[in-house]
């Protein structure tokens, strides 16, 4: 089992010191590994109080359990620490390569703590770690960063994970970057790290990872992979990459435009995957490490006026965010939104959504030209929007105060402007209108790191796919249930999405191969879980492992005072219409995600007044331990 | 997995370590009658020379079993093999099983008629040499002492021209001893060596003050009240000494497995060091290994064919996968600075395609046979160099050899 | 019809599957270090080149070993490395004109693409289709009519 | 672990290498001590050490004078146990195994060290033409090597137009 999982690498910058511990062999059953471990160590290594900018807070990094194997889209990484922008849990997954090089070089699992007392960065080579002076990079981007630290080791070859001068400056949504352009992005990991004085963490891994069962695993792998090639949305995730489906969102009225006010927008072609095909902006197809499809991208702009820009991505949420959400249409300038972003090291959802809000702020007079220092921030000023994510990232002017984030902002600004200020926990909500998607409503309200879609995506309620339909149907027992607007059964179906979300990120997997295509089924999952590592785990108890996680998550919460309240939407799509979905149920009126809440509660086994998850609950899944500590906090009915 | 290795040299010490790489837990246990550790019998005549001191002979210190975790007994003989049973007997009435053996017993001097009983005796040595005068070179204590007589000054007539014989003349040499060399051939190093190359050597010794005498056999040892006094020759004339040391050649100390397994001259073995019984190895001088050409067999007493075919073993004992990729015969020494290697097949037949291409220049003289296009053998005198980059020709099937060898 | 393992770069989306499946086939494990393909990535630039061996028709490899580790299997098809007679000089390492020759980290052997003896794994999991296994007469037919696509577009 | 290549096409004869040798290693006068040598015709053109992984001379050292260093990996020659048999030149593939006379003692075997004491093959830092290289290991060589040649395919002018590398898997050139 170790073979495959590999060992728990702690380092405290504090006392500059790392040691090594094997990963237990029950942790393992229990929590399967990448988030679900991370979930389980954050939750012994932290306390109610802990500081998430302070030296306490760990800071976790677990490559997946399969990551590095031939298992298809195996490659994403969870980062893991107390959020500094929600002060809630923090999970937040990042692809690339970085993960896998971990894996090789013998680590599952990299436990950050303390504070240096000057920025340093790490080198782990195969295992042995150094500690490297890095003030002569701090400062740099992402892109320089990388750079600079593959020539200082001495090695092109090797994997960076960095934070950019975003990141240094704790802005409240600074991500952290593997393999260059592969974000970590929401919730301020990048902050936590950037907190810590820790510039970038580079790996060589050169070892090799064997499953219990070779040819069993290889046998699993394969058929994961076929069936994956044989869904029908794979070739168009795999030519317009994830924004090949902006039109389609558009459509169904779930396409947040103007920061929320509006959930369709005029025209969104030129903001599409087929777009950036079509006019030579894609250069080229990008894969996280064993990916089958590619949906990552790469652009250049050759001409105009950000001639010279390349970056990785856009994705549909960048596209949104810089967008549609912004009133923007100019592709280019969201491709070079995108590359400052990515440079900078931050999350283009809540930057893009911070911007937005500013907009709505300065053309309701809220926020004026002089407190932008002269920048005219009007919707559509695609140029304006570049300007300020630089002052974002840099705290330069109002930027200092978006910088800390959407919720913050707002109680600064004052007035109204809580109400355009889309976020549910402190968090920026991601670019689905979930007034039209029911499902995606109660997924995001209950996601314990605030209002996205990467706690649980719901995307088969759409009904847009076969197989999206045919599951939906195995949920609820009927296929009309795939219907976004419809409130019955989503429960059942957010449930299951997130038990299968969560062993999704456990084993490191990427969540497109088993919740927005269907290929790596929970049986799947565990055929590889039980051939990797040699213990026999059947389908259902992969997924009671995965609501294992999502109730230790939970807990988190609870310890750290969540109640009930703590689980909403932002204001506006609780108590305004969209007017481009005049029905009076498109909106996320306060009663109906009630009801969701009730029956959502209900199915988990929490205790329905106050959210928390019951002693009973917790001793079914085998988290007594945890049960003890919430009792004897006082939080546990 | 229970190994068992017979007789710890080169390549006994080789297979155990690559045991014990590849499994650091098995039980390993080493049968030797040598009562010390592993030594090095090509050092002996540099021992004798005085160019290593008699601690530096041992290739591993006193602790080295026990390092390795290995039960080394020591100072026994195993005597019998129970392949069915999976036993080794031992001569002090001990059995031990195995679940993988190695054979790797070695070899011993030849000993011809006339030498005397307890002389240069069957482990290839021994015997008391102020009882008989007469030595064989196999043992540390043969060694110690050949350089105790020759320190006190007692003239030694070595009998035997071959590469043992040659490399102790030239030791006493360099001790200041003027030894005297008898060899039965026409000429010294006549197996390993054309003809050229033994002239220009023969030369060489005599101009450094070796005796050197081709063609002549021994009758007897001459026994005066003194003890020896010398060798009768066969046409009677003796020749006066006080020690004979006979260096004969080596023959495979075969009898622990003869019977058992398939035994030509050594014990026969495959590429991956597997005798004809499963689970039966052997390796080094005992064994009789393809030879690189894959045309037959040869068994090779040379150090770097003992400890590579030692660590092929060990390694397949132990589960690897590792295999010898044959014998090339070669011998390099230096004859009182002069050096001199050989290689491959020295002697080229008149008809199939053979030939040879020599070059002379000086005492520096290099000579390779060739069959078809191929290199297959060659001899260097004097300038050694290129006999690396020749022996590489070789392996690699022969060709190419026109540019290692360009002026 | 003789085939050839031919390498699109321009499609390789830098999934590194195929060192995966390399090193499965080879060695039964995970690991690109003993993988006879490797993904080179220019990550600033999401750029990534499969470089594998060459199959030369002149192998410098073979020309510069000097044990004849390197040679191609007995019917020509494939190459091979002798383990039992590489002595690990890494002459063919250091002439590989494409690094595409490499130590065993573990055996401190040469390895290097050997076709998988005529079926490669690399080309089954690559989905992107850079990797190909195809008579060469295909590879210069698809080159040839994205060069007259590329005239005259249509 | 150092690893020393070598590219005879490159090399123009200019015996920088030996003279740089021949003076941190010797240049007391008694002729030539370089360990690495030019030929002026034949194979090999440069005869020096590679550091092999299982090196042949180590392994027909009667004595245990020629040792593989652990940490560096590179091949040593402990001159003091050493006993002149000429089994190391007779086994180094690379005729880069000589004698050299230790004063009183005879000849004695002598190789490239790496240059341990000045850290760097001073050979290599030398030779004006690239005909010899080193690098911390052959992995790092033939990794730079590969992203070399990786940049020459990526980077092709006119990137889309498939400069299809190609591989052969036949016998021979095709009739």
């Amino acid at each position: 089992m170790r073979e495959i999982a590999g060992d728990i690498l702690y380092v405290d910058l504090s006392e500059r010191r790392a040691w090594r511990e094997p990963v237990l062999h029950e942790d393992i059953l229990n929590f399967l590994g990448g988030r679900g471990l991370n979930a389980h160590l954050l939750w012994k290594l932290t306390g109610p109080d802990t500081d998430p900018l302070g030296p306490d807070n760990p800071l976790i990094f677990g490559a997946g359990l399969l990551s590095g194997t031939e298992v298809p889209c195996s490659g994403r990484t969870t980062v893991t620490c107390r959020s500094p922008a929600t002060r809630w849990y923090l999970k937040t997954s990042g692809g690339g390569h970085w993960g896998g090089e971990l894996k090789f070089a013998g680590i599952g699992h990299l436990v950050i703590t303390g504070r240096a007392d000057h920025p340093v960065y790490l080198w782990i080579d195969d295992g042995r770690v150094e500690f490297r002076d890095a003030r002569p990079i701090w400062g740099k981007d992402v892109r320089e960063t990388d750079l600079s630290v593959k020539k200082d080791v001495g090695d092109e070859d090797i994997q960076v994970a960095a934070i950019g001068p975003a990141g240094e400056r704790l802005v409240k949504f600074a991500g952290i970057m593997f393999s260059v352009y592969n974000t970590a992005g929401r919730g301020g990991a990048g902050a936590v790290m950037g907190a810590k004085n820790l510039k970038a963490v580079a790996v060589r891994g050169t070892g090799a990872l064997r499953a219990a069962q070779p040819a069993r695993f290889h046998e699993a792998a394969v058929e994961c992979r076929e069936a994956l090639l044989a869904e029908s949305g794979g070739e168009g995730l795999a030519r317009y990459g994830t924004a090949g489906s902006v039109e389609a969102v558009n459509e169904l009225r779930a396409w947040a435009s103007y920061n929320f006010r509006r959930s369709r927008d005029e025209d969104v072609y030129p903001l599409s995957g087929q777009y950036l095909v079509e006019r030579g902006y894609l250069k080229r197809r990008v894969a996280c490490l064993a990916c089958v499809f590619g949906c990552h991208r790469y652009t250049e702009l050759t001409r105009g006026e950000f001639a010279g820009c390349y970056t990785g991505g856009p994705e549909l949420e960048t596209l949104g965010s810089f967008g549609s959400g912004c009133g923007v249409s100019d592709t280019e300038a969201v491709i070079k939104a995108n590359e400052l972003c990515n440079i900078l090291g931050m999350d283009t959802i809540s930057c893009g959504s911070v911007i937005a809000w500013t907009m709505e702020c300065y053309e309701k007079g809220l926020v004026s030209a002089r407190d932008l220092d002269g920048l005219d921030l009007r919707w559509g000023d695609a140029k304006a929007v570049i300007e300020m994510v630089r002052r974002i990232a840099y705290r330069e002017g109002f930027g200092d105060v978006l910088a800390e984030g959407v919720r913050a902002a707002a109680r600064q600004v004052g007035g109204d402007s809580y109400r355009w200020a889309v976020e549910a926990k402190g968090l920026e909500q991601s670019r689905v209108d979930t007034r039209s998607a029911k499902a995606y409503a109660l997924a995001f309200a209950v996601n314990p790191r605030g209002a996205d879609h990467l706690h649980t995506e719901t995307f088969a309620e759409f009904g847009l796919s076969p197989e999206g339909r045919a599951l939906i149907a195995r949920i609820t027992g009927d296929e009309k249930y795939a219907d976004p607007c419809m409130v019955e059964k989503r429960a059942e179906i957010v449930r299951w999405h997130e038990d299968c979300f969560a062993v999704t990120d456990a084993l490191g997997l990427c969540a497109f191969s088993s919740t927005a295509l269907y290929g790596v089924t929970p049986a799947r999952m565990a055929e590889l879980f039980s051939a990797a590592t040699g213990h026999e785990i059947s389908e259902e108890e992969i997924m009671r492992a995965g609501r294992r996680i999502v109730t230790l998550e939970k807990c988190f919460n609870v310890r750290a005072g969540a109640v009930r309240a703590d689980d909403c939407l932002p204001w506006r799509l609780m108590h305004e219409h969209t007017p481009d979905r005049p029905d009076p149920d498109a909106i996320n009126a306060p009663e109906e995600l009630d009801r969701m809440l009730d029956e959502y509660y209900s199915l988990h086994g929490w205790d329905l007044e106050t959210s928390w998850p019951t002693s009973e609950t917790l001793e079914s899944l085998g988290l007594g331990d945890v049960a003890r500590r919430l009792a004897a906090a006082g939080k546990l009915r | 997995m229970n190994y068992v290795v017979v007789g710890v040299s080169a390549a006994g010490l080789s297979a155990l370590r690559a045991i014990r790489e590849l499994d650091p837990h098995g039980d390993v246990t080493v049968v030797d009658e040598e009562t010390r550790p592993a030594y090095s019998r090509v050092l002996l005549t540099h021992y004798i020379a005085g160019r290593v001191g008699e601690r530096d002979l041992f290739l591993v210190e006193e602790e080295f079993y026990r390092r390795c975790g290995v039960r080394a007994l020591l100072g026994v003989r195993a005597t019998g093999l129970d392949p069915d049973g999976r036993q080794v007997h031992l001569a002090d009435g001990r059995v031990l099983g195995y679940d993988r053996l190695l054979v790797a017993t070695g070899a011993r001097a030849v000993v011809p008629a006339w030498s005397p009983p307890g002389g240069a005796g069957d482990r290839g040595g021994g015997g008391e040499t102020g009882e008989t005068g007469v030595t064989g070179l196999r043992t540390r204590e043969d060694a110690v002492r050949i350089r105790k007589a020759a320190l006190a000054g007692r003239p030694v007539l070595i009998v035997g021209g071959g590469p043992v014989g040659v490399k102790l003349a030239c030791a006493l040499r360099e001790l200041g001893v003027i030894p005297t060399l008898l060899v039965g051939s026409p000429r010294i190093l006549s197996q390993v060596a054309d003809r050229e190359a033994s002239l220009i050597l023969e030369r060489h010794l005599a101009r450094c003050g070796v005796r050197v005498r081709c063609g002549v056999e021994v009758r007897e040892v001459a026994r005066g009240p003194h003890g020896t006094e010398g060798v009768v020759l066969s046409d009677g004339s003796v020749l006066p000494g006080r020690l004979v040391v006979v260096c004969k050649g080596v023959e495979p100390r075969t009898e622990l497995v003869g019977g058992h397994v398939a035994v030509r001259r050594g014990v026969l073995v495959s590429g991956a060091m597997r005798t004809s019984v499963p689970d039966i190895y052997a390796a080094g001088d005992v064994a009789e290994c393809p030879d690189i050409w894959g045309e037959g067999t040869r068994v090779s007493a040379i150090w770097p064919h003992a400890s590579r075919q030692g660590r092929v073993a060990g390694t397949n004992m132990a589960g690897g996968r590792d295999l010898f990729d044959g014998v090339l015969p070669r011998n390099a020494m230096d004859v009182l600075g002069t050096p001199f290697v050989s290689m491959g097949v020295l002697d080229a037949p008149a008809e199939g395609g053979w030939r040879s291409v020599s070059r002379r220049r000086g005492d520096s003289y290099l000579r390779l046979v060739i069959r078809g296009d191929s290199v297959v053998g060659a001899v260097l005198v004097g300038c050694v160099r290129l006999a690396g980059p020749i022996q590489a020709a070789i392996r690699r099937g022969g060709r190419g050899w026109e540019e290692v060898v360009a002026p | 019809m003789e085939k050839f393992l031919v390498v699109y770069p321009d499609l390789c989306t830098g999934c590194r599957l195929c060192e995966a499946a390399c090193s499965y086939r080879h060695e039964g494990v995970y690991s690109p270090s003993l993988s006879r393909v490797r993904v080179v990535k220019f990550e600033d630039r999401c750029l990534s080149v499969p470089v594998v061996c060459n199959y030369c028709e002149q192998p410098p490899c073979e020309a510069s070993c000097p044990t004849g580790a390197m040679s191609a299997a007995p019917d020509g098809r494939y190459a091979l490395v002798r383990e039992d007679r590489c002595i690990g000089c890494k002459e063919c390492v250091n002439v590989c004109p494409l690094g595409a020759v490499r130590m065993h980290p573990r055996t401190g052997v040469a390895v290097r693409c050997d076709l998988c003896r005529g079926d490669p794994e690399c080309v089954k999991v690559c989905t992107a289709g850079a990797l190909r296994y195809e008579p060469l007469e295909a590879a210069v037919r698809e080159k040839r009519r994205a060069r007259a696509a590329s005239l005259n577009p249509v | 672990m150092l690893s020393i290549g070598v590219d005879p096409t490159r090399c123009t004869r200019c015996r920088r290498c030996e003279a740089v040798c021949e003076m941190a290693h010797g240049g007391d006068g008694r002729g030539l001590q370089s360990r690495v040598r030019i030929r002026d015709s034949g194979w090999p053109l440069i005869s020096i050490c590679r550091h092999c992984e299982s090196a042949p001379c180590a392994d027909a050292c009667v004595s245990g004078a020629i040792r593989t260093d652990p940490l560096e990996g590179t091949v040593q020659v402990d001159a003091a146990r050493c006993v002149g048999c000429w089994s190391c030149v007779m086994e180094c593939p690379f005729a880069a195994v000589t004698m050299a006379d230790v004063a009183g003692r005879g000849p004695r075997a002598s190789k490239c060290d790496g240059c341990r004491e000045w850290g760097f093959p001073l050979c290599v830092r030398y030779c004006p033409t690239g005909a010899l290289r080193a690098g911390a290991g052959a992995g790092e060589t033939s990794g730079r090597v590969r992203r070399e040649h990786a940049a020459r395919l990526a980077l092709l002018p006119g990137r889309g137009t498939w400069p299809a590398l190609r591989g052969r898997a036949g016998g021979g050139t095709p009739a």
